[in-house]
């Protein structure tokens, strides 16, 4: 193993301990990578925004030959006036240095909140509210080919669980009655998929500690061997 | 008794943390493995491909990208290796652009090393990459040489032998689709098996099967989730055809540490509701 | 007529011109042109839409709804109560996501009322966030809520502060800040992905009060799991009407009980539709539950 | 009047087109504009965000406040990372190559620190998953109990013990067996559970956006009138 990997593992076994030293308690060293990872990372989504959204799509789109030094492909483009308003927003939204004029950038945050807002609306009115009613209607009956009791009773216990779950969530009308019973059946159908959710992934976290742990063997087995 | 119950009841966070590191590490290092019981959404799988007569058709993708080859790999060469014991004709490919890695895989720790003798564009086919998601599937249904008119060494499929009397998806006897995402299972029904009356197996990510549980078993005859399902499904192989365990049993080894976590979760759970019934909180409760 | 432009009503009539304007200046080519694809999702719209601005205006009329009370929002009150008694922080995180994500604005908005409170009981308020675009919103919101509680020397934009966009560097951060400040009430408001389970233990292991509230169905087994209280789904949007208890808010939560009741009758007069039709084998009852499935299938495109 | 109607204003109109972008196809460039809009005013908020980071560090350094020698870290993994990104420091192909190129020292940050850090935090998570099924699943009540019953059949369903524990059923009993509750808990109970809750969160989410897009909601703003 050549200088730089052996290196590179040596500064990731390191840290990996310093951040599972926490499990015991607060201390210096998970202090230390903790503030270590802050830096990094906070550094590490900076350039990243830089490189992949400022340069291609802000200068790059607004006057070309500006990013020809890092991305000559793009230098013949026309450049596209349109991008002034990203830039007149960015612009508004870093008045706020300027405490006199700091109220101007929440034009920027009404912007995105506008996004937001009108971009969410439609999706999960398509994805989450209309298609999940159409796959709910399902025959309450399995008769294809022969009548299966158990298809059947499977497929009363999801539609029925599915109603009794959207009665929980009513707001407007007093959980007491018949609609306070309903309501409590679909409190437990949430309990039981809560418990089934939580069963199902605990695997998945599993293998992650065991993708560190291989890493730790790798680096006590080979780690220890300068390389030559 | 009661005074060690409720220390029970209280544990510290850290013993159950240490209990957790051991059961981890533990088996990692002794190389643990455990009994694998194959449930029936999977044995389905394994019966099914068990049952065709030799020489049926067997559409194997391998719709993932290297990020879930821990979890997808150990499937598809089960999957794969069963189906050519059985001397059925396999059609390999993939929706993935980046699942031709894979593909190759493939044919290099399994066809190339175990079954030697088998011969390309006869007993076997490896047709590569297609763009088009659930289109291609949409093409291949109506036209299957049309949707994948090359192999990946790019021969023409109309002289391949094993292309013979393949015109639709209708003519081939299974799919199983091994994925991570889109396209993958839920696609391979919809525009694939359900049109085309052919039964559909699935081999995915533990993410993703829950979404696909509403389909099996009707639409879907058999679902391996996860590791889990690539063990259970190694496991069958290997009770059947012992002479496959030296080199199939790469995620029954990876089993090992979950199996072992699982247990140890299992058992602090239910210490804890027996001190929570014995010890204090119940009784206060009660009176 | 002084406050017209604070009316929504004039700001409706507002809207439908400068839409109408739009839509001209682009040319009828855009009008003509509508998506015959989202039919029914333009009449779901309207229909669940129509229904949630009718309550919502009813109400601010003066009709008054009842509205059942949510353990986990009642609970905030209390929490900050406990908070100020320890004379400890208490810690507010709106989600890990961008403010594109409306579960974070949801967030936002419930700060606002979190901050009235904060403000009144003069307790310390810590607000780490994870996109830079939250923070300055976050302290324009909290410095607007602790004005109109009358407290706005009581500010200090310092305690809502930018960590890192990394995931895994944020939850580093909160760990140790809560280990080492020990908050005493942990408010988790907005989309949380995998790193909801190590907020909520952790915070656990310093016994925090902990209230969380998010609409990713796959982190809700976690805080229901390791939290005290946590507001399921729907129950996050809810919550900033519940505290600010603005008729207008409060209103449009009925009307989303109308789009629940429109849900449940499909799926109900569906199914038994569906049923119908396969014990019948009848065509025309077949063709009927197709053609009320199809109200609700998404064409692709 | 600019502190409050303004931006609420715009945030209609912003809503308002993107809401009719999805229904009439001509104006379907207004969604991809808009969605790079918000990219490009996100990145330059960095400015603020990561500006005001090492501003506070910094300033917790000058002023000896406790904990400045870990600022100092702070701060030097920060200037590393950035100078190393921003002016591609050490990059085989000079300006034009990818920021990650292999060997540049923005990469070596990456692999070196930002990797393992990431995966050794995302990995507390067996530990967290552990603490947190001792302390939760106690059947308290009724509700704390079927969370504790699903989770217990659905934790046994993934482990041999499972199939052992009820293999000795008798046939007609089969359905009953712990790996096929698992199975039927996941595909009927889950999916019901599942279904409620998503049809939930989408009215959830229509309100909120109907709210905000007529102004209605405003409280993000402060909500005073002023």
């Amino acid at each position: 193993m050549t200088l730089g990997p052996w290196l590179e593992m040596w500064i990731g076994a390191l840290l990996t301990l310093m951040i599972l030293s926490f499990l015991f308690r607060d201390n210096p060293f998970y202090r230390f990578a903790e503030h270590l990872f802050v830096g990094v990372s906070a550094a590490y989504w900076m350039v990243e925004a830089f490189w992949t959204t400022l340069i291609p799509n802000l200068f790059g789109k607004l006057y070309p030959p500006l990013v020809a030094f890092a991305l000559p492909a793009l230098a013949k483009n026309p450049p596209q006036v349109s991008r002034i308003i990203p830039l007149l927003f960015g612009i508004l939204l870093l008045l706020r240095l300027v405490p006199r004029l700091a109220h101007w950038s929440r034009m920027a945050m009404a912007l995105a909140i506008g996004f937001a807002a009108g971009t969410n609306l439609v999706r999960y009115l398509e994805s989450d509210f209309t298609s999940q009613i159409g796959q709910s209607i399902r025959p309450l009956v399995v008769s294809e080919p022969a009548f299966s009791l158990g298809g059947t009773v499977s497929a009363l216990v999801v539609v029925l669980g599915t109603l009794s779950g959207l009665v929980y969530f009513f707001f407007s009308k007093e959980h007491k009655g018949v609609f306070g019973k309903v309501s409590r059946v679909g409190i437990y159908v949430l309990m039981i998929s809560f418990g089934a959710a939580f069963g199902y992934t605990v695997m998945a976290r599993i293998s992650l500690l065991t993708g560190r742990m291989e890493f730790l063997r790798r680096w006590i087995t080979q780690g220890f061997i300068f390389p030559g | 008794m009661s005074a060690f119950l409720d220390r029970v009841g209280r544990m510290d966070r850290r013993l159950i943390y240490v209990a957790i590191a051991l059961a981890v590490i533990i088996p990692l290092v002794a190389g643990l493995t455990f009994p694998v019981i194959t449930t029936p959404i999977v044995q389905n799988i394994f019966d099914k491909l068990d049952s065709l007569p030799e020489g049926s058709r067997v559409i194997l993708t391998a719709d993932f990208g290297p990020s879930t080859v821990p979890e997808n790999m150990p499937m598809i060469q089960a999957v794969l290796r069963h189906a050519l014991h059985k001397k059925l004709k396999v059609y390999l490919l993939t929706l993935w652009a980046t699942g031709i890695p894979q593909l190759d895989a493939l044919e290099q720790n399994v066809l190339a090393k175990d079954f030697p003798d088998r011969v390309a564009g006869q007993d076997w086919v490896n047709l590569g990459y297609k763009a088009g998601n659930q289109g291609v599937i949409n093409s291949a249904f109506s036209d299957f040489p049309g949707a994948f008119p090359v192999d990946s060494k790019g021969h023409d499929v109309r002289t391949l032998p094993i292309m013979e009397g393949v015109k639709r998806i209708a003519d081939f006897n299974l799919i199983v689709c091994i994925a991570s995402g889109f396209p993958g299972v839920k696609e391979w029904i919809q525009f694939g098996g359900d049109p085309a009356h052919v039964p559909v197996a699935g081999g995915v990510t533990a993410v993703e099967a829950p979404l696909l549980y509403p389909y099996y078993p009707r639409q879907l005859l058999g679902l391996m989730g996860g590791l889990q399902g690539a063990a259970e499904y190694e496991a069958a192989l290997v009770k059947q055809y012992p002479e496959y365990a030296s080199r199939s049993e790469e995620a029954i080894q990876r089993m090992g540490p979950q199996t072992v976590a699982h247990l140890v979760i299992i058992a602090f759970i239910v210490l804890g509701n027996v001190a929570f019934f014995t010890g204090g909180e119940w009784r206060r409760r009660r009176t | 007529m002084r406050q017209i432009w604070k009316n929504p009503r004039f700001l409706l009539v507002l809207l439908a011109l400068v839409i109408a304007l739009v839509l001209l200046v682009l040319g009828p080519r855009a009008i003509l042109n509508f998506d015959r694809r989202h039919t029914n999702l333009f009449v779901v719209l309207l229909i669940v839409g129509g229904a949630i601005l009718f309550y919502t205006f009813r109400a601010q009329s003066g009709v008054k709804y009842f509205i059942r009370k949510i353990a986990g929002i009642a609970a905030i009150e209390e929490a900050i109560g406990r908070a100020t008694e320890m004379g400890r922080p208490v810690l507010y995180v709106a989600g890990t996501q961008d403010l594109d994500n409306v579960q974070t604005v949801a967030g936002i908005t419930i700060l606002s009322s979190v901050a009235k409170r904060v403000a009144e009981y003069d307790v310390h308020l810590e607000m780490p966030t994870s996109r830079s675009l939250v923070m300055t919103t976050a302290r324009e919101t909290a410095k607007e809520a602790y004005l109109a509680a009358g407290r706005p020397d009581a500010f200090n934009e310092e305690h809502i502060y930018y960590v890192t966009d990394e995931q895994f560097g944020f939850v580093a951060y909160v760990n140790g800040y809560m280990v080492r400040q020990r908050p005493a009430t942990c408010i988790y408001m907005g989309a949380f992905f995998a790193e909801s389970l190590i907020f909520a233990e952790t915070g656990h292991s310093i016994g925090a009060v902990q209230i969380a509230g998010t609409a990713q169905p796959q982190q809700l087994p976690f805080f229901v799991a390791a939290c005290d209280y946590t507001l399921i789904g729907e129950e996050l949007f809810a919550t900033s009407a519940y505290l600010s208890q603005d008729p207008k808010l409060l209103g449009s939560l009925r009307g989303q009980d109308f789009g629940k009741a429109f849900a449940m009758l499909f799926i109900l007069l569906g199914s038994i539709l569906a049923t119908l039709a396969l014990l019948t084998q009848s065509d025309v009852l077949t063709q009927l539950s197709h053609w009320l499935q199809g109200l609700f299938t998404i064409k692709s495109s | 009047m600019i502190r409050v109607t303004l931006p609420v204003l715009l945030t209609s109109v912003v809503g308002f087109l993107l809401v009719a972008a999805f229904f009439f196809r001509g104006l379907n460039r207004v969604n991809s504009d808009l969605s790079e809009y918000f990219n490009i005013i996100a990145a330059v908020a960095f400015i603020l965000g990561g500006g005001n980071l090492l501003r506070m560090h910094l300033d917790k350094v000058q002023r000896r406040r406790p904990g400045w020698t870990y600022s100092i870290v702070t701060v030097v993994a920060f200037l590393f990372t950035l100078i190393a990104g921003l002016f591609k420091v050490g990059n085989s192909q000079g300006w034009t190559g990818p920021v990650e190129a292999q060997g540049s020292w923005f990469n070596f940050a990456y692999d070196a620190m930002f990797n393992p850090l990431q995966a050794t935090m995302f990995s507390l998570l067996a530990f967290f998953v552990a603490s947190a099924s001792y302390r939760a699943f106690r059947a308290r009540n009724v509700e704390a109990t079927l969370l504790l019953v699903a989770a217990l059949i659905i934790l046994l369903g993934r482990t041999f013990v499972g199939a052992f524990l009820t293999s000795w059923l008798p046939q007609p009993l089969q359905f009953l067996s712990i790996p096929n509750l698992s199975n039927w808990i996941m595909s009927t109970v889950n999916l019901a559970g599942a279904r409620a809750i998503i049809i939930g969160i989408g009215l959830g989410v229509i309100s909120t956006s109907l709210k905000i897009i007529l102004g209605i909601e405003r409280s993000y703003l402060g909500g005073r009138e002023s």
